[in-house]
């Protein structure tokens, strides 16, 4: 079956929201049937993503985040923006293991986490700007 | 979320019911702190039968409560976890570091 | 407690998102602890707001339906925004039972409904413009 | 959305099993109609035990069927409502119109 749809959300930097986000693109994704185990990693790459916006893109202060999500054929496509903090060293923030906030507890794997459970990864950020994630992943059992 | 504690002479067993995000992981760390301080626990459990879902916030945590009990002689351990949180665990090699046991018996059984 | 948050999102108008929006609503609501209750009822009226944006609005056609909800202290407001056809005669509209479409069995309840398991209603739509709803429910429980 | 028929000589039971909207009223009223064409129902008992939400588009759904077997000489009634749907039958003054009884053996001592 051929399935086109997109949602577009904007919510308050504030870390209960990290869940609501979970939620919403787990029931927008539902919409193609996936397996459990794709639905969870999606919900995971979509909490990592979100985290990273509110804790070092706002520094967990006020803030917008917008996720948008596309469903196009098989794929879904989900967009992660922040207008906050930006990333200076990508190829740094992008190491296993490498985390500007270890005194939070961070361990760094997030970046690692998106890349290892989604199909597609990539990082646009501009210091002082913000940061936009792109992630995609083919959902097999869609037909 | 939800966070059960019970203790057996020296071993505390942490059962976690809910969900381990960002959010959440600031909650739990601050109730297992607050439990263990001036407490005699040698040996933490962490329990993730109930833990549906986690993502790397929740590596943090359970690296935290490591560092902190290996730091006055104890020992920390996680059983019941669902594959998908141990393929987050492995991923950082927390597995490599933190012995995983199926469930609590199992632990007992190791520590006896 | 005081607990403000608001989130916007921005959706298809498909009738699959019909259940994608009470979702979202009953998860941000959700927040502020209501009783089972409390969040059927919220549930039910941006069912109503929203099938009818979706129906009537843009008449199954392509469009977009904008769902904005906030919390502040103890209320929450939902606002439904559609950018389609809009109502000629706005009293007859609410009236219970009316319908300009029994043609798709529609039961003319959609207004009587958000009237009565709302706490505030407000209505407001331009012919050609398209239509608003404002609703708001006090969450009792939360404190 | 899932729905069950089961039929006990004219006696269609129908049970729907998920949301009722305006989405799945569609999907409902095709597999009805589809089904009772032809067929020898004189009594359609809808099964609401496993529906846990209902909106208005449900009212239009729940009239239809109504008005359709009624034109044929037949009947139709509900069953296992819940007191949030209950509430929405009231308001559109459904239930002054189609008998609602407790469950499906309620039902089926009445008409013996
Ligand atoms: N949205 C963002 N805005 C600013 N900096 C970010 C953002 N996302 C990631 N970073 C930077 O990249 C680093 C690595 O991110 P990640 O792999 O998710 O690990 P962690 O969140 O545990 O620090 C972060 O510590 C931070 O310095
Ligand atoms: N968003 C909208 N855009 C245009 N017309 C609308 C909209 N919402 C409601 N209406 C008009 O108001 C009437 C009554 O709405 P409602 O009480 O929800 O009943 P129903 O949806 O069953 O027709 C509709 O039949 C339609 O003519």
């Amino acid at each position: 079956m051929k399935y086109d749809n997109h949602i577009k959300v904007e919510f308050t930097s504030k870390s209960a929201n990290e869940s609501l986000a979970r939620v919403i693109a787990s029931a927008f994704v539902s919409q193609l049937d996936p397996t459990l185990e794709e639905l969870a990693d999606i919900r995971t790459a979509v909490s990592e993503a979100v985290t990273n916006a509110i804790i070092h893109g706002y520094d967990g202060g006020k803030g917008k985040v917008i996720m948008e999500c596309t469903l196009q054929d098989h794929t879904v496509e989900i967009k992660i923006v922040d207008k906050g903090n930006g990333i200076e060293d990508l190829n740094l923030a992008m190491q296993p293991l490498y985390t500007s906030k270890p005194e939070l507890e961070r361990s760094g794997m997030g970046f690692t986490v998106m890349q290892s459970f989604m199909d597609f990864l990539e990082v646009k950020s501009e210091l002082h700007k913000g940061t936009t994630i792109i992630m995609r992943k083919c959902i097999k059992n869609a037909d | 979320m939800k966070i059960d504690f019970v203790k057996k002479e020296n071993v505390l067993s942490i059962k976690i019911d809910g969900e381990i995000d960002h959010h959440s992981a600031a909650e739990i760390r601050t109730k297992i702190d607050a439990y263990i301080t001036g407490s005699n626990t040698k040996y933490i459990v962490l329990d993730f039968k109930k833990v549906g879902f986690m993502d790397s916030s929740g590596i943090g945590m359970v690296m935290g409560r490591y560092r902190n009990i290996k730091r006055v002689g104890g020992e920390l351990c996680i059983v019941s976890v669902n594959n998908s949180i141990k393929r987050i665990l492995d991923m950082a090699g927390v597995t490599g570091i933190i012995p995983v046991y199926k469930n609590q018996e199992e632990f007992l059984g190791v520590i006896k």
